[in-house]
């Protein structure tokens, strides 16, 4: 039995200090009625050694590392750095929690604060929090904080259906029982109507969201949306890639007044979907409105600058049934791997992963896109994903296609119920053009007698 | 000591850490118009690899963890996180795969989200688990969702949920998001919840209590079964907090004892490193007649393959995109599976001992306002010597920094006045308990004989106290572009 | 191109203080006939991504993964717990050196110390030094160590032919320009013939040298050994095995005077034979002859206790040609993941490994013995390796396992021309049972028609 | 301060950290005799995981690295090790090798070998390699076992090897192992070889010359190729000391200045971090005439497939079991990859570059016995501040470890009275070396202004100077069992 600190004479010393004579008695306090007795049917205990033959043997069931991996849909496979890996790992870090106390955090709490002003400066916004749970989520609390930024008073949030279905039902969810009303904007050609959009646009709606790059992987020029979203009094909620964001114009650039998203890509494993984590950046006004943990710089009696949790009456630990969110734990390692991500790559770096996600999405697009009945399916610009349209069943040519080691998708008809012919299709920096022609020839296999 | 420096002021151009091979093919600019690119590129630091190595191993060493320092954070459960955790969790197997891979593909870690669903149900007591929550406050804020689709779905109109005030900050915060409103519930002399008030708070209203238990000052509700029969006759229900459930594990089952939905901590009682405030996962376990409303996606059996629903009549829907935090559930998965039932409820028990060992030794020096047992904490007070040193918890805590501990949690509950909620977890030895004994007896000496030095405290760190009135008036949230700050 | 750190602005400055105009003037001090020019046809550069995409796939083109492993011959597939992994990677230790500077350096001379500790009590000796290159290496050190502390007076140094025959051909290297002679102690039933050995034995004799467990994985009785080496005044030399240590008699309460190995099972990778680790215990009066660092426990002038490298006039940097040997650099991070590992297991853990190692390998002995033409070459008790007796050619065989993912091995005809139908099977607590059971059907398989 | 604990004190009964399955099967005294068996457990300490996880952590937070401080330790390169090298050696493909597996199933590393050797040979002007040596020293033991199995081979009885006084100490130590005896050969005014007196130590007994290029002194021996025809004149050979290679980078090739035999320090030019003393790796470069010595295995090409020859007739035979340090071998090859030709050039530009640019800065603050260009590393010597304020080497390290970098390597070489020996190293900014040289220039004015300071120093760390008599009068060199060291 492992974690046995106690020799039994330390046990001895202890209870007699306590004052009873079994650790049993400490159980006192619990009813009979409340207690369990005999042993969970769960597995274990197992050593060291057969728990990790048991996990790597799971491990080697999922087949993700015996192929190329062109699935998109808000997760990526990204290079991921060394220094994110072993910097990460410092105990000091992934040990600690939420830097409560300052003076022994100030590791941690430096990271956040510059992490918050690379997520401000990529996204060209003003502030940033220290992350929150995932994109979908940001989303959602990104449209929250819009909606009590604005007194509540505007009930209508407009969301573009060009983005994640899974974030607008996200959304959706966060808000089942506030009173407000989600409505989505139809897309057209794969982008945000705007005929649609000022049609719908009007007095009550608190904010307007889109996405650039959408779910379909086109990059929607944000300024019109903007535009029509401010006439209206309305704020723009923007969410991006920050990958993307190395060589995209920023959001708060073309008028956003928040800008969400999913980190992931930034020195994040896809690991299944996570843990990753969601970005939230504001213009300053919002300060007093956003969730999340917020780091600020400030100094001691001395005149050292250090840096401090700041405006925690935001939060529920202060403020409870009426903070601007619930959220306590983050996912602040996940940040921290972010920030040294980004550390790494510079702006160089991340301008040229950028180009090069870009390079090949379009390589990919070509060689695809030249396959006899296929073809993608809208003309937008894009960035590392496209939409491609099928001669047939997008489920099934993505199951056979994974069996030969391509992994595409998400297949599109699992939220657009006319789009069963259609999936994405994502390239990041690290496919080979070798792995492209692997694709092209597989599907063109897997499709000529479907 | 130097002012600290940010990564900023370490910028340089020419400086690079990272090659990125040329992209070749056709240039940016036919693809994407030039109004949707960068005018120039993003605005971050240029180092060098070294740089960047030493900027962040230097920081870290300015950082207490739990591998470097005692933690005893109550309500935090800091304890020890086995290394084979991380090791499982850096599989290749596992950090490669997209989560929109074929089910075909995932089968091995769909079979860990599937058993993991049902070895956190053996444990606790229920027929359904979700793994999709993100902490501990996403999964309050789904169990109270669920709640609210089950009442809605019976056709009961009741959005009142009511809450001790000893509860954690994240349970009102958590029913406001999910649109109820909350009734505060006080707590009785003992520190638990006033049955009284409680029968007093009840109407057709209520949705649902939120119990914490063992609750936030260590105490186990006794009532609690008596408290469940008075919710169902009410027709409302029993929602447990479960982030104290290292105190009860293989010793007690929420589900058993009449709770109908309940979150975990998954991070804090099985075992993932707190990674300076995150990631964690909060899964929520229900009593078979609120299974349906669970949110989606769920990963279902069929055969000996594992498949994904996307869908579900009843349920409330997504929580957040894809499966939730998976490598969080791999350190959890793992831990149990090394441990097993018995090594589970030795857990407890050790974290019992371990609190009540604390307490015992210093109640002599500290006010202890509640309890003579308790399970994995315990909560004191420095209202003595606040009133007659002038030394508040707060002083206490900085303290004991210089001393080599972490400080305790301060100020929380609410219903204690100066807290010091210390949970030791079961992962600490006796040595070290008895050096932080010591060190917390040496300071409520220190309070009469040189208070001086308690409010100077900490001296030791690379700064003191910090001004965090200036923090919010001065408002600085990040480098200022460009600029050096002054 | 990575590694840049200075901005051309840097580079302007230091070459201005300097006092010359091009970085190409430093190099003026070189003659131009010794300058090359021109780029080296080499590979490179590549990106951290691209260069990280190729050592994967050669480490993928290794087949180690794809299999058991029941190799031995010094070097074995133990367990290496996630301790020793993730303790060893501080970066403060691992990129770290020498600890000249004992005030910046306690925490990796702190972690000698204790590994000093740890080998002299497994081994039952005194004292150890702090590392040495590896096992074979270890044993020649050791006999010069012998010969040298007799005032390199007694010419003939007896090695056990069953020890590993690289370390007696590393012994031999070590040794061919002095004035010893290397004598082999012929074997009988795979163990030092100590009729043999008493009439080699005589007041010329520096050291006798033998092993337990042997090459052959016997555990061979060292008294008597010792007992002949010390009638005629010579040094008896142990080698052995730091994870049999768990459960056999250390070699120090059998009259070893020095006692060396490889130390590699002691939580280090076998990585294709290195780096591992030697280490070398003796008695005390050999202090001031081993080779290698040694640290020591002192205290400063406040009376607190620090570590510090001591003896260091038996080291090259001090006595140069008159050094007791001239290792500088040691294997010390591999030392550290031995102590981590030692820390780890504790009494309990290495017992039960070497318990478990035992066990599988006696079970693995009995079903591969069992097959039909097979037998164990040798009856002394053995540990966790023993030399089996095939119905051909060993290479053949063992070439033939390995294409069905049975690594075993060496073939003992490598080294001994009369046992080619001999190989060595090992098996570590890793091996499972049903892997024994593959062995065992695989070989049936593969002999049958040979 | 505390006294530090070792773990054995930290040893308790029933601790428990690992956990291993039960042996089934027999019994183990049934198949080993008792005699054979230990009577009681390996006497070693007793901890849990989380204490040996802490203890480990808190002690490495005692030591200085690469990573957390500015480390120019002359002769040592300790230069920045990529994080990519660490990932790349630790890839289960392998590291879960044995090295006796059949050769089919190991052409992924036998290919990294074969590569390597050629990739050394190119960058050093040589015709062969060998990777077996586990560190310098190792190699220079093995290139001069080849030089004597040369000239034996060739019928010339030598046994003379001349050794320059600035050399380090393992050239003088591995010529004694290899059985020959050494000739100093003096220095000039210059820091350079003295012709005269090589000239004057050449006779028929000289086997070689071991030079250090660039030397220990940071300089280069310009004369390298009139040495080289002198030796070979002599019918002697040159045998070069590669540990100073960072400085030559793809600017010059030993091979083709007249060097027969080198070895290079692999884990300082080529990258992998020290481990605190190790491993390193010492391969040997050698021209064709010499290669059918190199000691054995070696790693053949056979069309497109990779094995081992395991004998050749003229082979000095094995300086150790199996391949040689393979994981540094992995790091060397990765970081080659990464630079590649114009980037390994860049190192040397830029570590020379680094050494200049402090030596300038200094010569000012600390005596300059030799020379006016460095090459990767410069010498000082603190002689006059020892004559004026009895400040010597050792003192100025040990204020500089105050003020927050790791020391020179001091009194070496031995030609400098007081040395002080300064490697940069490419990989260091220009920030760090001006906060360094403003640290030297501190301590060289602290020295007449405030001497005691620097006899205290240092005062920051957990121990001051330590009392290197006592630990050879009363020696401690393991924990007594059982014992508290009092
Ligand atoms: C009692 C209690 N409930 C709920 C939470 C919220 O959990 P999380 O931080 O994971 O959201 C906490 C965490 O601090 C807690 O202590
Ligand atoms: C000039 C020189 N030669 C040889 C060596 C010996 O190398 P190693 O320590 O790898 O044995 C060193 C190392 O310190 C050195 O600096």
């Amino acid at each position: 039995m492992p974690y046995v600190q106690h020799s039994p004479a330390d046990v001895e010393k202890m209870l007699k200090t306590i004052g009873v004579s079994r650790i049993e008695d400490l159980f006192a306090q619990l009813p009979r009625e409340t207690r369990f007795s005999g042993d969970a049917r769960i597995p274990g205990p197992m050593s060291d050694m057969e728990v990790l033959a048991r996990m790597k043997s799971l491990a080697a069931a999922n087949r993700g590392l015996q192929g190329a991996c062109f699935l998109g849909g808000g997760c990526y496979d990204h290079f991921v750095p060394s220094t994110v890996d072993q910097l990460s790992m410092r105990a000091e870090f992934y040990t600690a929690y939420t830097p409560y106390q300052p003076e022994a955090s100030q590791g941690m709490l430096q990271v956040f604060f510059e992490y918050q002003t690379m997520i401000a400066r990529l996204t060209g916004m003003d502030i940033s929090n220290a992350s929150l749970y995932d994109g979908a989520s940001a989303l959602a609390e990104a449209a929250i904080t819009a909606w009590t930024s604005q007194k509540r008073k505007k009930r209508r949030i407009l969301v573009s259906s060009t983005i994640h279905p899974e974030y607008i039902a996200t959304l959706k969810t966060y808000t089942t029982h506030q009173d407000v009303l989600i409505e989505t904007i139809p897309a057209a050609g794969g982008v945000t109507d705007a005929a649609a959009l000022s049609r719908l646009a009007g007095p009550d709606v608190a904010c307007v969201a889109a996405a650039s790059p959408n779910f379909f992987g086109i990059v929607e020029d944000l300024e019109p949306i903007a535009q029509a979203a401010h006439s209206c009094g309305a704020l723009l909620i923007a969410l991006s890639d920050p990958i993307g964001l190395g060589m995209l114009r920023p959001p708060g650039e073309m008028g956003a007044d928040l800008v969400a998203g999913e980190g992931q890509g930034l020195g994040n494993y896809m690991s299944f979907g996570g843990p990753h984590f969601g970005f939230l950046a504001a213009r300053e006004e919002f300060v007093r409105s956003i969730p999340g943990r917020i780091v600020g710089m400030t100094e001691d009696a001395a005149g050292m600058k250090g840096f401090v949790l700041t405006f925690q009456t935001r939060e529920q630990h202060i403020r409870r049934e009426k903070a601007t969110s619930n959220i306590c734990s983050n996912q602040a390692l996940c940040a921290l791997r972010a920030a040294v991500y980004l550390a790494t790559l510079g702006p160089d770096g991340l301008r040229r992963t950028a180009n090069l996600c870009a390079a090949r999405a379009h390589r990919l697009a070509d060689r695809l896109g030249s396959v006899p009945g296929i073809s993608l399916a809208y003309k937008g610009p894009f960035f590392k994903e496209f939409a491609l349209k099928l001669p047939g069943d997008a489920a099934t040519i993505v199951r056979r296609l994974s069996r030969r080691g391509i992994f595409a998708g998400p297949v599109l008809g699992e939220w657009f119920p006319d789009m069963a012919d259609c999936m994405l299709v994502a390239a990041t920096e690290r496919r080979t053009n070798e792995e492209i022609d692997l694709f092209r020839e597989a599907l063109e296999e897997e499709t000529r007698h479907v | 000591m130097e002012q600290p420096k940010t990564i900023f002021e370490k910028d340089k151009p020419g400086r690079r850490c990272f090659d990125v091979p040329e992209a070749r093919g056709p240039r940016i600019e036919d693809m994407i118009p030039a109004k949707l690119m960068r005018t120039g590129d993003a605005d971050l630091p240029r180092l060098s690899e070294p740089e960047v190595a030493r900027h962040y191993t230097r920081l870290s060493r300015k950082n207490f963890g739990v591998d470097s320092h005692f933690y005893p954070l109550g309500s935090c459960t800091m304890k020890y996180n086995p290394k084979v955790n991380e090791t499982v969790a850096a599989l290749e197997g596992f950090t490669g795969l997209h989560p929109y891979i074929h089910a075909e593909c995932a089968q091995g870690v769909l079979e860990v989200i599937y058993d993991l669903e049902r070895v956190l149900g053996e444990i606790a007591g229920f027929d359904a688990v979700t793994l999709q929550p993100a902490a501990g406050a996403h999964g309050e804020f789904t169990g109270l969702l669920i709640i609210k689709a089950f009442l809605d779905d019976a056709g009961e109109d009741r959005d009142v949920v009511l809450i001790p005030d000893s509860a954690h900050g994240t349970n009102p915060a958590s029913c406001t998001l999910a649109g109820f409103t909350t009734r505060g519930i006080k707590s009785d002399e003992r520190g638990l919840v006033d049955l009284k008030d409680l029968e007093a708070n009840l109407d057709g209203k209520v949705a649902a209590i939120m119990l914490t238990n063992p609750n936030t000052l260590g105490l186990f509700e006794e009532n609690v079964v008596r408290i469940a029969a008075m919710m169902h006759e009410n027709g409302s229900l029993l929602y447990m907090d479960g982030a104290n459930m290292n105190a009860i594990l293989g010793l007690a089952r929420p589900g058993d004892f009449g709770v109908d939905v309940m979150h975990f901590n998954l991070h804090k009682t099985f075992s993932t490193p707190h990674g300076g405030g995150g990631p964690g996962s909060g899964p929520v376990g229900v009593k078979a007649r609120l299974a349906p409303f669970l949110p989606m996606p769920r990963v279902l059996k069929d055969g000996k393959s594992f498949k994904i629903a996307a869908r579900a009549d009843k349920s409330i829907g997504r929580v957040r995109s894809f499966f939730g935090n998976v490598g969080v559930m791999l350190k959890a998965y793992t831990y149990i599976q090394r441990l097993g039932p018995k090594g589970l409820r030795r857990v407890a028990e050790n974290a019992v001992l371990n609190a009540n060992y604390v307490m015992e030794s210093l109640k002599e020096h500290y006010d202890l306002p509640y309890g003579k047992r308790c399970m994995h904490e315990c909560v004191f007070s420095a209202k003595s010597l606040a009133r007659k040193h002038g030394i508040r918890a707060l002083d206490v805590a900085k303290r004991l920094i210089d001393l080599g501990f972490h400080p305790p949690t301060i100020y929380f509950p609410l219903i204690v006045e100066e807290a010091l909620m210390i949970e030791p977890t079961e992962t600490e030895n006796l040595e070290t308990m008895d050096e932080f004994v010591s060190a917390m007896r040496t300071i409520a000496e220190e309070a009469s004989k040189s208070p001086e030095k308690l409010h100077a405290a900490p001296a030791t760190t690379p700064v003191g106290r910090l001004d965090e009135v200036k923090a919010v008036k001065e408002p600085c949230l990040a480098f200022p572009s460009g600029g050096r700050i002054t």
